[in-house]
């Protein structure tokens, strides 16, 4: 193991300054995350426009490195994006950590599959997954107008 | 199933005890343990020991895993639907008292009525004892016949809209009667009424699927499956742990902890508060390899022609009562000898190195019901041999002679 | 004391973690295990083993004297005046679950106050939540200042002729703060209120007298004394024990049982229900023998050194905070690293072979005080030395650069 | 350890017969014992005249050899003696289980006092000692007029 894989610069530097952090306007549908295990939170704001666009996506939230970049790189990523390619991306990041080994989404860019990839230093740490996987269940919880808070013990 | 290379796995089984060969006779009331069993819990101990689930350096990731792995293999062995339907208690004692103090809290009201039956061990009346001290419920016993069979006809009999449970032992440890749990399920599935099956002795001894008997609830005492002291399991369907509340609180258990309220974790922590039996969980997936190396046709085999033999040979002896005589009957042997109390009889067999038990094996309603206060018992773990029987039969027979029996 | 000979009775502690040699500094999540121990319960299970109590074959007797020579053993390491007042329990949750449901349903009425602090364990608190819940009782939290004492003036304030039981803990496992519990039992006593001491993390720690404390129940976690999982231990003065109701129910721990009542055993039968962590308990035995070797006076002594040693260090080292000041202060240090979150801490000096602990510590109440969701814990064992606290700090140093601090 | 010890033949003469079985007349005192190990019971009858001379004492139960024995000869011996005398003996036969090597009570004659160390086998089945005992702790209670049973988990 490598600790810089797990602490990529990417990483870093999305830990430190993560994107749309805040709770964005008018957002339609909203979700909260929690992980017990280290007490990360995570609130999720999506604004979806008539369209079933992803006009808006921001997140509230306090957690580890791991946990704060993956968020902020799932916003960046999937905001503009449609319903339909936010939940492929989504899937394809959760296939990505359980075991594939790359991004297969046609509508990421090579840049955007390198950001997304730099959360796959994580694999080689099991107890740190669910840090990096609590957003974008998050996210789906979200989509789903579920009532329940996502619990990382929970979600398999 | 060569019985040799079963036994010889069985470290404490070639000791001496009083100069002669230890003969362990006294199974269902704790199995001994195999080698590969005491391995892992000495080389978990000495290479990997750590606490489990919230530490997240490697040392707990893999106790973690470990642990885990046992759930898994619990899983498999009684074919339960999913690891969170799988937990980890301190001895089947504390399961029973998990559903009965769980279960009791939210469905039982003055007056409603738990049925159990004349075979149960203390274990699985106790527990529901302190509801009928506590919220006024009423037991009802499934009375047994002269064979020591429950008598089904009558069990249905005791069944009243106001039966809110039904609790039976899967195999008595006194009879060794295997009591017809899936029938009883059946009857009482027609009345929506949920079941406990006490799997204490037939857990090591006969096959065991909780979705084929379709119980709601299923306990298990691990040291009696040849593994460690200090583990029991609760069987529960999943429907019932998630709407019970939660029964021993502490760390662990808990999701999110302020100080006017508190949520619970999933399942199965929800229901393991505290620090865990961690390296006995552990070892005890080698108590379920152990018993899979074998299979458990071949150990049923096995048991079932040792006790046979067992019958015949003491049935032979004059003045020795085997006592019950059940339609379906496990290698739990219980007798008396006409002249000689029980435990009079446990300690000149015991001079021949011969362990059984003596007394009332935690069943004086059986007792009561028999109109004995105790009674001798042997009972077979696979490790067992005819040599072992030859034995008993043997030291048996010399209490005839101590007590100058005719 | 000879700190090489100490830890060269922990055969885990010559072990790799990821290449590196572990520094095992996690003792207050649970303790490693000497030589003696691990040879004790392999041994009692290789040549011995046979379920306590009930049966009377030789095997049963010299397991059920081994046994009780381990609550002897505990009833001195203690000072207890007893041995009736050792119950043994699966961990010390199960323990403060014991009196919280048992003097629970004898003592609360709805509007009766309970009496905890910030500092405690969800062991120390879920337990008394579940009569908050099922009784209408309150439960009120001491307040501690920033140090991580609890504040004895507001203490004092809280009681009130309501509050029927104060539970406290003896030493704190996020600050260390060791809690004048003596001052407490006194103020306690003056009106009659029953105290209950959470002595986890004390009982290795620091020199217990129970006599001298004048506490009513005491709780031990024995894995984190040196000893095997799956045991625990409630000290509790006779007359509680002999006027509270049963816990679990089953087995062993009756004397008469009846189709329409039960009567119990005695102590301390009557809250041993079912079959005991039996190794383990024999096992147990060791760890107080080793203990004792050492000498608790030379534990403190060495522990005491390494705290203040691993302080001084850690203080050094540039946005490393450190959690709690206490007046008196025992080896569980935690501390945060302003920029790097505690679980990137803990992944971070695991890659240096460092076990600590990341979290809260089963702590949510204490964190929510000092506005912290998580904490790293280095905490320490009698068999730690310098190097492991130099490699700790270095390690620590090493979570600034993977993180590129200044 | 040998059997013969622990089973000599009038142990097993009393264990077959034992003495002063049953209820008798007009009794004083009584008392139940009770070995939850073993599920013996014992009811002791004493009937004390008003010179605090033992004029009958017998008893009813059931038990193993060992039990019905040590009862049976307990109250052979105790019969026709003083109150005081018989508290001596039953102390000497504790005192005799425990550990002292013989009997020493001046009252008893040498026969007696080879009656009362038959039962001395049970020494050597430290199991067993409680069946021994149980009688005798009843009749205690029965002289103190104690309500409770006596219970051989709670006796040293
Ligand atoms: C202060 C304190 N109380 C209670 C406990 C609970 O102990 P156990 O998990 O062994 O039941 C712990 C340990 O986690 C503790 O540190
Ligand atoms: C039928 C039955 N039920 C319950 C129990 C209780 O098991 P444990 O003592 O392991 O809790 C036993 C064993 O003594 C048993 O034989």
């Amino acid at each position: 193991m490598d600790l810089k894989q797990l602490y990529q610069d990417i990483i870093l530097e999305h830990g430190k300054s993560p994107r749309n952090f805040g709770k964005c306007d008018k957002y339609t549908h909203q979700a909260k995350g929690y992980n017990p295990l280290c007490g990360d939170k995570v609130q999720i704001y999506l604004k979806l426009n008539n369209k079933e666009k992803v006009e808006d996506l921001t997140f509230e939230g306090s957690g580890c490195a791991i946990s704060m970049a993956s968020t902020s790189i799932m916003t960046e990523l999937v905001k503009g994006k449609s319903l339909e390619i936010a939940k492929k991306i989504i899937l394809d990041f959760l296939n990505m950590i359980k075991n594939t080994k790359e991004i297969k989404t046609k509508e990421l860019n090579d840049d955007q599959k390198t950001i997304i990839m730099s959360l796959s230093g994580v694999k080689q740490y099991p107890m740190r997954v669910k840090c990096a996987t609590l957003a974008w269940h998050t996210l789906t919880s979200a989509i789903e107008k579920n009532k329940e808070e996502v619990n990382t013990e929970k979600v398999e | 199933m060569d019985i040799n290379k079963v036994k010889s796995q069985f470290p404490i089984l070639t000791k001496k005890i009083n100069g002669k060969s230890l003969v362990y006779l006294d199974s269902s009331n704790s199995a001994q343990k195999p080698i590969s069993v005491l391995n892992s819990l000495d080389s978990f101990y000495k290479n990997e020991f750590s606490n489990i689930g919230r530490s997240i350096h490697s040392l707990a990731v893999n106790a973690t895993n470990k642990f885990e792995e046992t759930r898994e293999s619990v899983k498999k062995f009684i074919n339960a639907n999913s690891k969170d339907e799988i937990i980890f208690t301190k001895n089947a004692t504390e399961s029973i008292n998990l559903v009965a103090t769980t279960f009791g809290q939210q469905n039982i009201k003055k007056g409603d009525e738990i049925l159990i039956s004349e075979l149960e061990h203390h274990s699985n009346y106790v527990p529901w004892h302190y509801l009928r001290e506590t919220k006024g419920a009423i037991i009802k016993f499934a009375p047994i016949n002269e064979d020591g069979d429950i008598i089904i006809d009558e069990l249905k009999k005791l069944i009243t809209p106001k039966t809110k449970i039904i609790a039976v032992t899967h195999l008595s440890n006194v009879t060794g009667t295997i009591v017809p749990v899936k029938e009883i399920v059946e009857i009482a599935k027609k009345k929506n009424i949920p079941v406990l099956i006490d799997g204490c002795q037939s857990a090591p001894h006969i096959k065991i699927d909780v979705k084929d008997l379709d119980c709601d609830f299923y306990a298990i005492s691990c040291h009696k499956v040849y593994g460690p002291t200090g583990v029991g399991i609760l069987y529960a369907k999943k429907k019932w742990l998630e709407s019970l509340p939660p029964y021993i609180g502490g760390g662990g258990m808990i999701s999110e902890v302020k100080k006017d309220r508190i949520t619970y974790a999933p399942l199965p922590e929800k229901y393991e508060a505290g620090t865990m039996p961690t390296a006995e969980v552990v070892a005890f997936n080698e108590s379920i390899k152990f018993m899979n190396s074998i299979g458990i046709e071949n150990i049923v085999k096995h048991e079932q022609q040792l006790t046979n033999y067992a019958l015949e040979k003491l049935k032979k002896i004059n003045s020795v009562k085997i006592i019950g005589n059940p339609k379906n009957k496990a290698g739990v042997i219980s007798f008396i000898i006409e002249g000689v109390h029980p435990h009079d009889i446990s300690t000149i067999v015991d001079e021949e190195g011969v362990a059984i038990r003596a007394g009332h094996h935690c069943c004086q309603i059986l007792h009561d019901r028999l109109n004995l206060s105790a009674t001798a018992r042997a009972s077979i773990g696979v490790y067992n041999t005819k040599e072992d029987i030859d034995i008993l039969c043997k030291a048996v027979e010399n209490c005839r002679k101590v007590f100058e029996l005719k």
